[in-house]
């Protein structure tokens, strides 16, 4: 096993955790919000060392820029989802309060 | 280490189909078939099928879903509390029967794997054929080339369901499926990304078809999706007549391909022949435009779509 | 030239589907016309090389099986589609009245309409199993879309019940498809014959094509969804289910069963079949009999008269084929005449049920006349159709000495006869007139006028029986194999 | 054991379990994820079960399938529709009680 195999297995491992910390979050947190704390922060942050490490073990410039593209459409998509979460609740806790 | 994987998603599919049909919730059922449909198509990668794990994830499980959750949003909007729906039922006869019809399956499935065969003729002859035609993917060549037939009546079948379907929509879903308020700045900017990319990538897929996996189905829906958005975010509205925009795209891709394949008649060619790879491509952006299109419309339950909002 | 003719025969309506969808509303009857008036001639020029060569094959897109796939014509698809042809014309008249095309109505039916009749022209024509499936599923979600046009909570119903069979039996008959190529590598009806040894596998993967055939073509046991989803319909499009939808369905069956298992001896199965079938007369009947509604006594009749079609895998000769033919192009006829009628009485009078029908001899004559005519074919009665279909039935059974066969066959006439005659004593012989005061709307003429024209070629068949009995001879399949 | 044949017994777990489904639901929407279960498991089948060319997998069925597939979502995509309509004029997402359109 080559430096960069055991950098690329590392990071994928550290990513899994990340996402396994996100996810338990996701059961574990009490409401909302800390929800989706939990799952956006973790789960981009486990994203990005996931496609570091596959980028590591494809090896190719064109295979990083795709893992990269990849990361930051997932970040897009986690960043709009996440605020659209967040306002619908909140409407609806406001909705909840005025009754 | 490779049967390892395939176990571990088998034993995935099978659990998560379980949760489908056991669970109590319907919401909940219907993200688990999502998720069902996204394991199947790890399972069509493994088992050296990468075109059908596309389908599978843009289609069965990406339209499918979609389209199950707008029904399900569409009857709470009838009654809210859906809570009040029938409840599993039970029955001596389901876990005999169960079994029965999987031992079945399993027994002659196992019968046909056990036995060593030939190679199907059907197959060989794909292979042979397909170094003439100039395509890379044989499953290309199928579709659009050997039995186009099934292809084209394909689009039938799914121009039939929209059409089917449209018999049924209710008037009150000519409402916006979201109500028309103020838009999420957010949004707009996702939209402004999403949507050409998304047309970047069907784009991508459908000529990738031609060498790779992709083709017009995976790129049709993957098309659907930016259209779907644009529902959602209230950017295009539902409308109750058929208008001639919408009407054009539901019908092209079975226009086209019918005409395409009628028209080679006349320079003595037998129907359907395609008389080469320009029309194939033609043809799969024609389809794709449509399948598009019909997918939008079946999501936003309504004969026709129109602009709004800036 | 003859390819262009299937052709037309499938993509005409295709397009015109298409156009309808397009066009302007004022051009859609136009439409209409020019894409179902040259059907009957695209099918003369086939029938005269039909009776010259017996067969017509071509391999589409150029690729011959296994490869590609095959349009096969043979003197039995020849006769449904001049069924289906007749049908679309004639009941599309009766349709035209209550669906006018120019209405927003019109664009929900007509387009559903030609797609089903590209589907059963295909299904027709097609050669190739998987390929059979695809039209099947184009025939299944066009004909269950035209039901739902109904729109009431039991026709929505019906169709919901019908979807889900259909869709269940379309997976029974896609595992039989997928196991037949896993072992024969081709999906050719007419090459499986040969690559497809008789043994456990093949028996299987037959026996699932043909569950799921059975499901779809509502043979009893398996018929549960047909009466409501035939009762509840549209006239129009309960015709055209009862009269030619469901046995497109069998018609696949007799192709698996004398072409691609022609070789083998089944004489087992088909009992079990023919048993099926006379359990459907029997069943079919009796419940024809007592039920409350018009077109549920036709729609219990259609599950009845079906039974029939099933009779040729025991008899299993040539006159057991005539028959069935000829009882599939009789019936078919009677029967969209029957429902026409009853769909015209349901309109005008605002309903079907049986004893509001006292009376309606002296106030709808044409469409009582089409119920009788149609019933006269039904029955069995000389000089229609469906005597020389019975008879044929009686004289094929006679000649092998089944003796329960003619009685069933028999008493599967005599129970006809009697819920026909039920129908029409209750309607003419009554004497005292109930629901005079009700008042009545005139059904168009033009339907009226559809609904006497298939009961009158309904009877027409009985003369004309040599011509279809000698396409049905060269059709048969027990004539070529020794 | 081979992956094709883990694959098919997988498919018949997966059939099984949509014939169980079909049979307890009550809910049409139930019904249909039972349905395309079951359209899955034979869909996985069809590709397992055929015979490999020279180490590659066989394209017909693969193809076969990809239209099995879109035919599944045309007659789901109707289904419902035709569930809400239903629903809406009925009160109903079931098929029991049915009073076998007898009034």
């Amino acid at each position: 096993m080559s430096a960069s195999e055991v950098l690329a297995s590392l990071l994928l491992l550290t990513g899994g955790l990340f996402y396994l910390a996100g996810t338990v979050g996701l059961l574990r947190f009490p409401d909302v919000y800390s929800r989706l704390h939990a799952l956006t922060k973790a789960d981009n942050l486990g994203l990005l060392l996931v496609c570091s490490g596959l980028s590591l073990l494809a090896g190719t410039w064109r295979a990083a820029a795709l893992l990269a593209t990849i990361w930051l459409l997932g970040l897009l998509a986690a960043t709009v989802s996440a605020h659209l979460i967040a306002r619908h609740a909140r409407a609806h806790d406001a909705a909840g309060d005025k009754r | 280490m490779n049967l390892a994987v395939d176990m571990l998603i088998g034993a995935g599919l099978l659990v998560l189909a379980w949760q489908t049909i056991s669970g109590r919730s319907l919401f909940r059922g219907i993200v688990l078939f999502v998720v069902f449909g996204l394991t199947m198509a790890l399972a069509w990668a493994r088992m050296g099928a990468p075109d059908l794990a596309l389908a599978e994830a843009a289609i069965g499980a990406g339209v499918t879903g979609a389209l199950m959750l707008v029904a399900f949003r569409r009857l709470v909007r009838i009654r809210p509390d859906q809570c009040a729906q029938p409840a599993l039922r039970r029955s001596r006869l389901a876990v005999p029967v169960a079994v029965l019809a999987g031992g079945l399956v399993g027994v002659i499935g196992l019968a046909v794997v056990a036995v060593e065969r030939d190679p199907a003729l059907a197959g060989l002859a794909v292979t042979e054929a397909l170094t003439d035609s100039g395509l890379g993917n044989p499953i290309t060549g199928v579709l659009l080339l050997y039995r186009n037939l099934d292809t084209l009546l394909e689009v039938a079948v799914l121009l039939a369901a929209f059409l089917a379907a449209r018999t049924v929509f209710g008037e009150d879903e000519s409402r916006p499926p979201t109500p028309a308020r103020r838009e999420v700045p957010l949004v707009g900017a996702l939209l402004a990304i999403i949507v050409p990319l998304t047309i970047l990538i069907a784009t991508h897929l459908l000529l990738a078809g031609s060498r790779e996996p992709g083709g017009a189905f995976q790129a049709g829906a993957v098309l659907a999706a930016s259209g779907v958005l644009l529902v959602l975010a209230g950017r295009l509205q539902p409308a109750t007549a058929l208008s001639a925009g919408p009407a054009f795209g539901l019908t092209l891709g079975l226009m086209l391909f019918s005409l395409v394949g009628l028209a080679v008649m006349a320079f003595g060619d037998p129907l359907l022949a395609l008389p080469g790879l320009w029309a194939v491509y033609l043809i799969e952006t024609a389809m794709m435009l449509s399948i598009a299109m019909t997918l939008v419309l079946l999501f936003a339950g309504a004969s026709g779509l129109r602009r709004s909002g800036p | 030239m003859t390819e262009a003719l299937l052709a037309a025969l499938v993509f005409l309506p295709v397009l015109g589907a298409c156009l309808l969808l397009l066009a302007p509303a004022s051009w859609r009857a136009a439409i209409l016309l020019v894409v179902t008036v040259p059907l009957p001639f695209c099918l003369l020029p086939l029938t005269v090389l039909i009776a010259d060569a017996g067969l017509f094959e071509m391999a589409l897109a150029g690729h011959p099986a296994p490869l590609g796939i095959r349009w096969r014509l043979d003197a039995l698809s020849l006769l449904i589609l001049w069924l289906n042809v007749s049908l679309m014309i004639l009941v599309g008249l009766a349709a035209s009245a209550r669906f006018a095309p120019a209405s927003v109505e019109g664009l929900r039916f007509w387009p559903l309409w030609l797609l089903l009749a590209a589907g059963i022209h295909a299904l027709l024509l097609s050669a190739d199993l998987f390929n059979l499936y695809v039209t099947l599923e184009l025939v299944t979600l066009a004909g269950i879309g035209l039901i739902a046009t109904g729109g009431s909570g039991a026709a929505l119903r019906a169709a919901m019940r019908y979807l889900l069979l259909a869709l269940m039996a379309s997976l029974l008959y896609l595992l039989g498809v997928g196991l037949v190529y896993a072992e024969a590598g081709t999906l050719d009806l007419y090459q499986l014959g040969e690559a497809l040894e008789p043994g456990l596998l093949s028996a299987t993967a037959l026996v699932l094509m043909l569950a799921g055939l059975l499901v779809k073509s509502a043979v009893f046991p398996l018929h549960a969804w047909l009466p409501a989803a035939h009762g509840n319909a549209p006239g129009p499009v309960s015709a055209l289910l009862s009269a030619i939808v469901v046995k497109v369905s069998i018609y696949i069956i007799w192709r698996l069963w004398f072409w691609t298992a022609g070789d083998w001896q089944l004489p087992a199965p088909g009992l079990l079949l023919g048993l099926l079938g006379g359990g459907a007369i029997l069943y079919g009947s009796a419940l024809a009999l007592v039920q409350k509604r018009l077109k549920m006594v036709v729609a219990y009749s259609t599950v009845a008269q079906l039974g029939y079609l099933m009779l040729i895998f025991p008899l299993s000769n040539l006159l057991a084929w005539q028959a069935a033919g000829y009882h599939l192009v009789a019936h078919g006829l009677a029967k969209a005449a029957l429902f026409v009628a009853a769909g015209n009485i349901l309109v005008s009078l605002g309903s079907d049920r049986l004893r509001r029908l006292a009376g309606l001899d002296q106030r709808l004559p044409m469409d009582v006349f089409t119920l009788a005519l149609a019933s006269v074919s039904l029955m069995g009665l000389p000089p229609s159709g469906g005597f020389v279909g019975k008879w044929l039935f009686l004289q094929a059974a006679y000649e092998q000495g089944a003796w329960g066969w003619m009685a069933l066959i028999a008493l599967g006439g005599l129970l006809a006869a009697a819920y026909l005659f039920r129908v029409l004593a209750l309607t003419c012989f009554h004497p005292r007139s109930h629901g005079h005061s009700t008042r009545l709307r005139e059904p168009p003429t033009l339907a009226s006028l559809a609904g006497l024209l298939l009961a009158l070629a309904a009877i027409g068949l009985g003369f004309a029986s040599a011509p279809i009995l000698g396409l049905l001879e060269a059709a048969w399949p027990g004539a070529m194999a020794p | 054991m081979s992956s094709a044949m883990l694959y098919v017994l997988v498919a018949a777990g997966l059939f099984g379990i949509g014939v169980y489904g079909l049979i307890i639901a009550g809910h049409l929407l139930r019904k249909l994820f039972a349905i395309n279960i079951m359209g899955n498991a034979i869909f996985v089948l069809m590709v397992a079960a055929s015979a490999p060319l020279d180490g590659r997998p066989d394209a017909v069925p693969q193809a076969l399938v990809l239209t099995g597939i879109v035919i599944a979502v045309s007659a789901t995509a109707f289904a419902l529709a035709l569930m809400v309509q239903l629903y809406r004029v009925t009160g109903q997402a079931s098929l029991e009680q049915d009073p076998d359109g007898d009034d």
